[in-house]
């Protein structure tokens, strides 16, 4: 299993929530975040204080998969969230030693797949 | 009792009430900001309320200029003259037909013309540029606006032919709504528009601005008989009972239709029922004012679920309330208008069906001139500069591209740029 | 000076102050949701408001029918007849005793049912279903207020006895207190009360709501002499330096109780001190309403600390700060009421303690029928539908559940359900 | 028509105008509260907002206590004497030189000094601990503001030479102003000030605050009047007039300087024209008004921009804003006072360079009295407590550490303390 | 050492929170997330707009421990998120090669035992 | 590769930004966490409820980096975060498996290192 992070475009999130979809992946956590990358910074001016704002908001999505469907998750993640300019974002694949569904203390594999309502 | 003399033919009490008829007046377009502002993606929150804010710079500027002139002045039955002009002959002492000061005359109904520009921003919203909003402003707040009030208030064709509008059914309400409507055709939709859902981020700003509209306009439409006489009187209780009819009926649609009675419905409803009642206000009978509140509530309604399924981008449903909820008012005061309550005429169903002809050319004129001269200015805007931001400054949100400015910050990732830098910093950007 | 004439016995002075006044009540209301609904979690926070929006809508209605008549009209001791229901007979004449047209005395005092309606929801807010909400206001706007009303200003059996009331420490304020008391003992405590911490979302909106509300109570207060006289100005002055004082006495009982001055005790002091003078604002000298304002801080602050140790999850205090600082109220003018000042009656320090006597009475009346009353009418409406939302729901927030919005959204994981999915997602719902 | 019998002297309609401008002004501190609370960062907004809460109640108190006698009450040409003081003959006989109670101008009054108060506090937010504020401005209430308000109005020395103030630019305008700049230099800077970008955490209250400040200017200025006649219908117009150009000029700074026009910046000229407009709005032409606004624009626009790069935190600009803006209102009228116009007296550009003179003498003594008088009123306080928190408390924030809270609160973390452990919890901290 | 990540209900934050406590584990960090399981959709209505709401409000804990203190955390997690409701969440646990105390530059065990004040 | 996570007080989110840009670590994410260790809790009362908050404002900051660069990022952000006073935060070091960047494809070291403008 493996621990899938993400960081995107807010206004990509959406797509990226469908793409997964599409890919039958079901669970997903997401986030707000700030980054910082190769995006320019902007300038900003309150009253007479002028700030060069570093950070850009961004969704950071984190998925707990099993083996099969890393390269799936990924590549939803891509076709969901590139736009082609810089600020595209990120992502990240950790090794996961466990996984538990808390409502019933399944583990591992049976954890990651959500029942379906 | 003892009052300070003052001069022949002003009235204290109306001045009194007048004053603050216009103060009222003035705060409602702050509130409708507000209201604007949470009915937008947070990332637009501060270019929305600042079409406002320009309003109330811009067309109060352009009203003292000539906007107050050509819609008061004596002139033809299109447009009033000039000689009002910059002011010129606007004193104390008063306006022909009321006993406050021409002054205080001109200050009350500059409110009225500084809200309509503020009302169209609502078409545009999240995606047009602040400059060229300004110019258009600054045209429709003199072109536009003037022009219906001139018909309906200012001895125009309509109010030479007996049209009956109390507080601005003609040029406040459907001048805006069909303006809007104009302005979101030319301007175009949002990229994302029924792509993507662009939900209101902040409800509460929406129930507080309804809040704050629904005060205010106890000063337009109660001020609107420019006394403290029975029209003013009747007027201003009925802004009172028609609203509240409004409200409920609107719940009872989203209970049946929606499934669930919303909030934001809910600060539509208030806005839609002071709309419906603004045209009649001084006209009808209290309880003719709650059965208008209750009928406005129909088109308005059905005309919100049914825009969004089109290609019209009208983003905040400025025609759905005010163009509709004005005309719905208009066409009523043909029907139901009573002397009796209002000493001056009767409707359809008070055996005076020629009031409704002229409400009914009154409905059809008024928003065929706010659409045609709307759309006109705003191509001839579009002929000199883009109207509209970029698609990728439309996604970065237009606060941060049109303000340099953001909402809500967190001071994180805000380096202080110092003063050398600084115009180094402003030009490199 | 000329002012137009208006029929006999109507004052242009007293009717365009009295315009303002209710302006100013009727803006109270929804600056009261503010203020609720920032003392909310904010999955709560537009339910909340909503509830008083409802009173807006619904008691603004039950007041035109038949309210008003019930509260006004003249009928036996206990409650009014319904020779105005429907608003027969309310037109332009001033109301007996005022120099103001019936039409804006009925709607000045529609404003006070409206906010005493919205206040009783601060019992029951974060649990109790909103339909049933509906069901009990309509109700307890016809049964309880006006029947209030008619005991103190309407003819009834304690104006007739000469208790002083001057803007409604029965109706009002020890009306909704113990209502609030009463409904909250029916419809039962929040899930986590008492396990859990229930924390204001937003201060902010309790200080800026409260702000706007002592606002609205220059004219709440300052209108209930319905004239610009000698009692309104009392009031209204009154009205300044009384919560001015409890906002000092707060301060310093927080410094020295709770270690610490806090916002959200300083907006609530200034209510108590609004709701404290409200009875007296008119009878008592300017001196004594600073004395006033400083007394009514204690017992409010007393049960406020008290109260969230009880079991009674009266959310929001409505008991603490209106009932009690009415309660204050009300027997103060029993001691300190001066003809002097008020023209009318003294209290038992100036020679009159008679009216003590009837201070009390209305201080038990009132108090007594507005708990049974309330208590009455919630279980009628338990028996048909249940009062509360389900376990599983309160957790979920009741903006979602009632509602079907969030007060707050970013568009993340929001798909657009189109039209024909749309009804169908309804139905799935 | 009927109007009830008022004492001798008292005009109705006069006295119906002056409650609702005195509403209006009490209404500005929480609009002021709102405005500063939106400039700050977000772990101080209940700090920054409980400093106009405090006005609230602390001026309100000493004003009626000695505030009010020292500043109306004749005495000497510095000062007023103390036989108004406790509020001991004021009553419903009309203020010398007005139509109105002198109970009701004593309340108008007293909110001028509740806010001039409040607005001292922006030059110290963020840093400034609450209990030794509340010693300063208790201070401050009684003997800076009634101070230089005699000398304008009370009949003291400046009145006495015909120096022309209408609604304030020497006491509250620049009284603030230069009393903040004292201010800021006693107590310092922010720790983090000029090193880091401390930035306003919510423009939305700033743009509403600023909303409803101008619409409480509206009775301000139209108050100042003390009656509906011409002078008050003069200054309300211009306060129409004059905040809107400042606002298009404000527009068109930022778009050449700034390469941006701003929401805060707009939210900034409002207060700027209305402060500009403030000293002359009753004694000039409205076009001059016009012209006034536009000129405000510039002083404040440049110190606003310049100030940051200096070690002066001077932190929400009150002297840039009030100081200057003031600053050039007074002057102004000794240029451009019309008779014709203000009945009274004339500026240096129609005929009368006296007029000027005396303009410059109240633009030299008002700041320095405020300046000076601060300076030591702080330093007094500053011996007897520290006036600052220390630099772990204001990182931590002021709402924390002074008052106990939150802004905004999500339950989480949060573990309900029991009364018993309670009281050991609170001891503990 | 390692890294435990768990999604819980908001509602049972403070429950998970005391259940730590009682474990005695001291050092958490939390945040707010939204999450996508295999919870119903919200359908949802802004004036004529519906939207099916398919992210839920959920709390994220981060909680770095000593190999003896997993399953203590793993348990208390469980004891304090659990509902038996579709949505209770997950927990997940990833290997954590180095913790640092910042103030001490302690490491490791010594990093992720607060000290008591 | 590892994932550098660290937690830091929110009044430290830019020195440590900073103290990571002369680092020439120039990708990071950041997000706003509340986090218990060993600070006191703060009292609070509204209205008549008194809590112990038991949580306070901390920023989270999540950056990948080739192994090189691991020990100056460690570096910077102690740099940059500490005070001294208990409440500095942590840093957490996870291994990681693959980097992705979403707009070219890259993987790994070359993903991690952002375009300059
Ligand atoms: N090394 C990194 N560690 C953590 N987050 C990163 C890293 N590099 C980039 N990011 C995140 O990805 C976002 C986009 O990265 P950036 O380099 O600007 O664009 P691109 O990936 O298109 O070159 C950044 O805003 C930041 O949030
Ligand atoms: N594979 C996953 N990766 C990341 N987060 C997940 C994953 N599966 C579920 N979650 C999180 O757990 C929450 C609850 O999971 P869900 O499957 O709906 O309930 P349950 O665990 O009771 O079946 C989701 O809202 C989401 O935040
Ligand atoms: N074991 C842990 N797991 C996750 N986060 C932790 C852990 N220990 C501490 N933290 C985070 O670090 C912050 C500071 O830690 P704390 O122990 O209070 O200070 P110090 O590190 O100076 O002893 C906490 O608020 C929490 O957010």
């Amino acid at each position: 299993m493996k621990l899938v992070i993400a960081i995107v475009r807010p206004e990509k999130a959406n797509d990226v929530l469908e793409a997964l979809y599409r890919a039958e992946i079901r669970g997903v956590s997401m986030s707000r975040v700030q980054g910082h990358g190769g995006e320019l910074d902007r300038v900003e001016t309150y009253r007479g204080t002028t700030v060069k704002m570093e950070l850009s908001e961004k969704v950071r999505f984190e998925i707990a998969v099993s083996e099969p469907f890393v390269q799936p998750t990924i590549d939803a993640l891509c076709a969901g969230a590139r736009t082609g300019e810089v600020g595209d974002g990120k992502i990240f694949v950790v090794a996961l030693e466990r996984a538990i569904r808390i409502r019933t203390g399944e583990t591992d594999a049976l954890a990651v797949t959500p029942v379906s309502p | 009792m003892t009052v300070l003399p003052l001069p022949g033919g002003v009235s204290a009490g109306d001045t009194a009430w007048m004053l603050v008829a216009t103060a009222l007046v003035l705060m409602m377009t702050p509130a409708l900001g507000l209201f604007y502002a949470g009915l937008v993606r947070s990332k637009n929150t501060l270019n929305t309320f600042m079409m406002s804010i320009a309003a109330l710079g811009v067309a109060t500027v352009t009203w003292a200029l000539v906007g107050y002139s050509l819609a008061f002045a004596s002139g033809d039955g299109f447009i009033g003259g000039l000689h009002n002009a910059l002011l010129h002959g606007v004193g104390f002492a008063p306006r022909a037909g009321t006993a406050i000061p021409q002054l205080l005359f001109m200050a009350f109904e500059a409110t009225f013309c500084i809200i309509t520009t503020a009302l169209v921003s609502g078409a545009v919203v999240e995606r047009m540029r602040f400059g060229p909003f300004l110019m258009f402003i600054a045209l429709w707040s003199v072109l536009v606006y003037p022009v219906l009030a001139h018909w309906v208030w200012g001895g125009g064709w309509l109010a030479h032919h007996g049209t009956l509008d109390f507080a601005g059914g003609v040029p406040v309400e459907m001048g805006s709504g069909f303006s809007a409507f104009a302005a979101a055709t030319v301007v175009g939709a949002r990229k994302d528009y029924g792509r993507q859902a662009l939900l209101p981020h902040n409800a509460m700003y929406a129930l507080l601005g309804a809040g704050l509209l629904w005060f205010g306009w106890f000063g337009f439409n109660g001020g609107s008989g420019y006394s403290v006489g029975h029209p003013s009187v009747l007027a201003f209780t009925n802004t009172l009972l028609a609203p509240a009819c409004t409200l409920v009926v609107w719940f009872a649609l989203d209970a049946v239709i929606g499934r669930r009675v919303t909030a934001i419905g809910a600060a539509t409803a208030i806005i839609v029922g002071c709309v419906g009642i603004t045209p009649a206000a001084g006209y009808i009978s209290p309880m003719w004012a709650m059965g208008l509140g209750a009928l406005a509530a129909f088109p308005s309604y059905a005309m919100i679920r049914w825009r969004p399924r089109t290609r019209l981008d009208e983003s905040l449903d400025v025609l759905a309330a005010h163009g509709f909820g004005g005309l719905t008012g208009i066409l009523f005061i043909g029907f139901f208008a009573q002397r009796s309550w209002n000493g001056i005429s009767s409707g359809a169903a008070y055996g005076h069906p020629r009031q409704l002809l002229w409400q009914v050319v009154a409905a059809l004129a008024g928003p065929a001139y706010a659409f045609a001269a709307t759309w006109i200015l705003l191509r001839l805007v579009g002929l000199m500069t883009r109207l509209r931001a970029s698609s990728g400054d439309e996604a970065l949100g237009m606060d941060v591209v049109e303000h340099g400015e953001e909402a809500y910050t967190t001071g994180e990732g805000a380096i202080l740029v110092m003063p050398e830098e600084h115009t180094a910093g402003g030009r490199r950007y």
